[in-house]
């Protein structure tokens, strides 16, 4: 493999790096910023996850190796599975204790 | 670089810890306790300590939190809302200037004190003749081989202090049902448990395993172990035995039991206690290892969950 | 490069701390336990560019036991009767968000 | 196969035994009381620099197990109490004695894991070691009282992970600065710098809670006198002696040199203190063994009275010091053991109940009579034989206060100890009955006469108590075998 | 002297050590003692850890010990939940047994 193969590798490990830290801060920020319990579950599950997912690929590229790549996308799989099952129970758990626990609190909060 | 992210991780270490202790509503205690195990895994890793990181991980997350949730939830259903009786001024500002002063000269003296390693090279020369790599394993079970057959009967004793609380009261009382009553919720978490048990099976073997020769180890795996079994009850899959079961007092004690009878052997045969004859040292910390990691999954989850407490009448109305 | 997977660790933690806001506001408990949840997210993350930066293996056995785990406090946390019992009719029900 | 071992691995092997026999978990005792008698017998006749490192590996890393004087006479002292006390437990944990069997079935693990913990803190010399004896011995000491008052247990349990906390924080200090957690090599190398004088005030600290001495004792008589006889027997003799034992070894062997007059002054003052505030609370309690147990606090106030005697002129008060503590293990264990019994047979939990209990239990009252006998220091028992050394030695010294609190202290523990009895001999119409299996006061009988018989044997003690002293040969038991 | 890269972790530790000693001599429930606790272990397990750092790595004889630690602290404070939930679920079998009110600790 040609040094400037490495380097757009390198170049690309960078952008994915980046991109996957981006989506980190986009979650945080989704998780302070959304009015109600469920758009917060929904910042959780997804943006952690594709943030996740860009830092683990930077990481299995710049690492090089097949084994450890397949070891990180282990870690992704799981976290996805995982992660799927918390957005899962909470969802189910939001709106009943928000507040007094009625579905009618639920609409009233999020504004409809 | 590295030195920035080790002083921004202990800020923020220092920081979940202060909060968990002097947040008001318990649950946030709770919630920031659990934050905190999570940065002190980190700060294991920024160490370089794996091994630790691994065990600092998979008990705070699979074990303590749960304990401390389960414990929280329970207490509210009986009414005692962890409400704070505020202490005299008194004796807070007194408390306040005591551990002030001490937490000043600890840092202080720890400060003389320069970082370094003491036994690594110790350590070093010993490890080929047991066939390990691993130096913590090899000290874990060859060189303090004695503390940590101490520490599993401590493992067994707590847990036997813990199930010796159950009034005979219980034994009629249908224990706290430690399924979850949502019907949705608890097929999701029966669904997970079918992904996740066979998983964290593997990765225990595997971290029980690997752990002779890169991080991993007995007590690691049997906290994931753990975590599993105790997402598994939660779902209503697996129902923990009862101590006095006879399944889970063999779970519970093959670890110690092969541990004392190795040792024993080994001062039958000749040698002294807890010490490997010649050419089996590997075999025999490999098979210990893996006892412990059975009896260490099935104690911590016996202690994550609780011993059987008595339902207050209130929430067993729910609970049918 | 490994000075980019050192910053990368820093500013996750950094949005770390930010989700701690929300366990520090949120009113329910359930926004606890989400921010509590990001924590643990970030952590895999952060475990991941930390072992890429120090080229140490090890640390994603570390990050696969945090992944694996993620779940079990969420489902002690839902295990509560109230919390997710179904009839929703339950007004005073002893809500954890004290 | 030596003592040294399996005086630790037997009673682990027990506790797994009376875990996987459940029920049928409680006949163990016949077979483990001889068995442990006879190991701690064979120790106390092993050569005198019998020591050797666990597993065959060297120090530092390695684990040295010692038997020396101090880890002789004590392991002797628990095992008898134990096996005793264990005789007794037979009794009062049996199924027909009422009782939920979750409680009878945690006994005898949690007294088998105390056994073990007491034994390995005795024996060996590595501090880390002595932090995991620390654990197992009052994680027992937490799960046997919690048999009786659950809130006293909690109060128990809360100081006690604070004081090991302390204790454990010591002990990282130690390893940090020296390499080393293990005694001897301490003593070697040890010199009074900031870490070492900070690591040695904590782990005191946390010690002072595990020993219950005043002012850190406030859990002590709560979690002693709620829990049932054979455990309050236990944890007033055993669990409170093991974190002395690990102070006297920190303050005369690993730290000899940096053990500062003023530092020892102030532990002796607090000694005395406990010894005057323990013996006024006993006097108040109208409940016998809250008396009992407020008579702990008191005696754990003389060994402290004894530190800086033996800092002073080692060789004089030291064996005087470890007697009083052997003594004060037999006798409180026989006065715990029978007031449980006396109790039992009383209508209530008072003193003022136990009217005419003489006449309907004798022997049970004899063996309580026996006991005080020792506690007070009467002639020809033990306590008096160990009061005796003190006080010679204090009056060698011209220590006249120390010499004051300890004949104040007997006095003082004359007149609560008394009361009991003259109460229980007074009266004819006692409304007390007959104990239903008298056999079970041969137990207190035994270990009240073992504290008497202790008298007679001073000197033997003495001698035995005095193998590898660390002042008696400098480190001769440097060299490992 | 100069601060090398452990001791930002053990002086964290040591402050750690000492938030707990507070909260637990400031706060009365148990459960948040049991939390004072399990704060003051991680923080003498963090000092151990840093004062064992090395460029080759963390010592393993301080590991060792930290690991031994962990289990142990996991035992207690899961014993210390349980005997809260149970001491609040059932109360105390037998009422105070002593004549003197509660004195200090």
């Amino acid at each position: 493999m040609g040094p400037e193969f490495l380097a757009v590798l390198q170049i690309l490990s960078l952008a994915l790096l980046a991109a996957g830290v981006l989506f980190y801060v986009a979650g945080s920020v989704g998780l302070l910023r959304f009015p109600d319990a469920p758009s917060r579950l929904h910042a959780l599950t997804k943006a952690d996850n594709v943030g996740l997912g860009l830092v683990s690929l930077a990481a299995a590229i710049y690492w090089g190796e097949p084994a450890i790549a397949a070891k990180i996308a282990l870690v992704w799989l799981f976290a996805i599975i995982s992660s799927g099952m918390t957005a899962q129970l909470l969802a189910r758990a939001a709106p009943v204790a928000d507040g007094s626990g009625s579905p009618a609190e639920y609409e009233r909060e999020s504004g409809t | 670089m590295s030195a920035a992210f080790d002083i921004l991780l202990c800020l923020m270490i220092l920081a979940t810890a202060g909060i968990a202790l002097f947040v008001r509503g318990a649950f946030a205690a709770i919630a920031f306790f659990i934050a905190f195990g999570n940065l002190l895994g980190l700060a294991w890793l920024a160490l370089g300590a794996v091994n630790v990181a691994l065990a600092e991980i998979a008990v705070g997350a699979g074990v303590t939190g749960v304990a401390l949730i389960l414990a929280c939830s329970r207490l509210f259903e009986l009414g005692d809302n962890l409400a704070d009786v505020r202490t005299p001024l008194a004796s807070r500002l007194g408390s306040a200037a005591l551990c002030l002063g001490f937490t000043v000269m600890l840092a202080g003296v720890v400060l003389t004190i320069p970082p370094g390693d003491r036994l690594s090279k110790v350590v070093a020369p010993l490890l080929p003749g047991l066939g390990i790599e691993n130096p913590v394993t090899g000290v874990l079970l060859a060189f303090r081989g004695y503390d940590t057959l101490l520490e599993t009967f401590v493992l067994l004793g707590a847990l036997v202090a813990a199930w010796s609380l159950t009034p005979d009261a219980s034994r009629r009382l249908p224990p706290t049902t430690m399924v979850m009553t949502d019907p949705t919720s608890r097929i999701v978490a029966e669904a997970f448990t079918r992904l996740l048990a066979p998983a964290a099976l593997i990765i225990a073997a595997y971290l029980v395993w690997v752990g002779s020769d890169l991080p991993g180890g007995a007590f690691q795996a049997g906290a994931v172990l753990a975590g599993a079994l105790v997402v598994a009850t939660l779902g209503g899959v697996v129902v923990l035995p009862r101590l006095d079961s006879l399944a889970a007092r063999i779970a519970l004690m093959v670890g110690p039991l092969t541990f004392l009878a190795i040792g024993l052997a080994g001062a039958a045969l000749g040698g002294r206690f807890l010490a490997y004859p010649d050419g089996l040292e590997k075999t025999l910390i490999v098979t210990i290892e893996y006892a412990l990691a059975i009896s260490i999954a099935a104690g911590l989850a016996l202690l994550a969950i609780g011993p059987p407490q008595p339902m207050p009448n209130n929430a067993r109305a729910d609970a049918r | 490069m490994s000075e980019a997977f050192m910053l990368a660790a820093m500013l996750v933690l950094v949005s770390m701390a930010a989700a701690l806001l929300r366990a520090w506001r949120g009113p329910t408990s359930v926004d606890r336990i989400m921010a509590v949840q990001l924590v643990g997210t970030g952590m895999v993350g952060v475990a991941v560019a930390l072992g890429a930066a120090r080229n140490e293996a090890g640390m994603l056995d570390a990050a696969l036991v945090a992944t694996l785990l993620a779940a079990v406090a969420v489902s002690a946390f839902v295990r509560r009767p109230e919390g997710a019992a179904t009839s929703h009719s339950k007004p005073n029900s002893p809500s954890l968000d004290r | 196969m030596s003592p040294l071992d399996l005086l630790v691995a037997t009673p682990l092997g027990f506790m797994l035994a009376a875990l996987a026999f459940g029920g049928q978990g409680r006949w163990l005792i016949l077979v483990a009381s001889p068995l442990m008698m006879s190991l701690a017998v064979w120790l106390v006749f092993l050569p005198p620099d019998a020591a050797h490192v666990v597993g065959g590996w060297d120090l530092p890393l390695g684990i040295l197990l010692r038997g020396d004087g101090v880890a002789r006479v004590f392991v002797l002292g628990a095992a008898l109490c134990a096996a005793l006390v264990g005789l007794q437990a037979l009794y009062e944990f049996s199924p027909q004695s009422g009782g939920p069997s979750a409680r009878n079935r945690g006994f005898w693990p949690l007294f088998y894991l105390m056994w073990a913990g007491a034994n390995a803190g005795f024996l060996t010399t590595d501090l880390f070691n002595l932090y995991v004896a620390l654990e197992m011995v009052s994680l027992a000491g937490v799960g046997l009282s919690a048999l009786g008052s659950l809130q006293a247990a909690l109060r128990y349990f809360l100081f006690a992970l604070m004081g090991s906390l302390a204790y454990l924080l010591g002990v990282a200090l130690l390893f940090a600065n020296y390499g080393t957690v293990d005694i001897t090599l301490l003593a070697r190398t040890a010199e009074a710098d900031a870490a070492t004088l900070m690591a040695l005030a904590v782990m005191t600290g946390g010690l002072l809670v595990k020993s219950a001495l005043f002012p850190l004792h406030g859990w002590l008589p709560p979690a002693h006198a709620a829990a049932p006889a054979p455990a309050s027997a236990l944890l007033s003799a055993i669990v409170v002696k093991l974190g002395f034992v690990i102070l006297m070894r920190l303050w005369f062997e690993a730290f000899a040199t940096l053990a500062a007059p003023i530092a020892v002054g102030l532990l002796g003052a607090l000694g005395a203190a406990a010894v005057i505030y323990g013996s006024i609370q006993a006097m108040r309690q109208r409940q016998l063994k809250a008396l009992v147990a407020y008579s702990t606090v008191a005696q754990v106030g003389y060994l402290f009275v004894a530190f800086p005697l033996v800092a002073a002129a080692p060789s004089a008060a030291w064996s005087g010091m470890t007697l009083h503590a052997v003594a004060h293990m037999l006798a409180k264990a026989a006065m715990f053991l029978a007031a449980g019994l006396m109790l039992k047979a009383a209508p209530g939990r008072d003193i003022a109940d136990l009217v005419g209990l003489a006449r309907v239990m004798p022997v049970t009252v004899t063996a309580f009579a026996l006991a005080a006998i020792s506690l007070m220091g009467l002639p020809p028992s033990g306590g008096f034989a160990a009061k005796f050394m003190l006080l010679d030695a204090a009056l060698d010294q011209g220590a006249y206060i120390y010499a004051a609190v300890l004949l104040g202290g007997g006095l003082m523990a004359a007149v609560y100890l008394f009361r009991p009895i003259a109460v229980a001999f007074s009266g004819a119409h006692g409304r007390a009955v007959a104990l239903k299996a008298p056999l079970a006061a041969v137990a207190p009988l035994a270990l009240a006469m073992c504290a008497i018989a202790l008298g007679f044997f001073g000197v033997a003690f003495a001698e035995l108590a005095a193998i590898g002293a660390p002042w008696a040969q400098g480190d001769a038991i440097g060299g490992v075998p | 002297m100069l601060v090398e890269g452990g001791h930002v972790f053990a002086v964290t530790g040591a402050v750690l050590a000492g938030l707990g000693f507070y909260s637990f001599l400031v706060k009365r429930h148990p459960i948040r003692q049991l939390l004072a606790a399990n704060v003051v272990g991680a923080g003498v397990f963090l000092m151990l850890g840093g004062l064992g750092r090395s460029p080759g790595g963390a010592d393993p004889f301080a590991q060792a010990l930290v690991i031994t630690g962990i289990v142990i602290a996991v035992a207690l404070s899961a014993l210390g939940a349980a005997m809260v939930v149970r001491l609040a679920a059932c109360g105390d079998k037998d009422e105070a047994p002593l004549g003197e009110k509660r004195e200090g600790p």
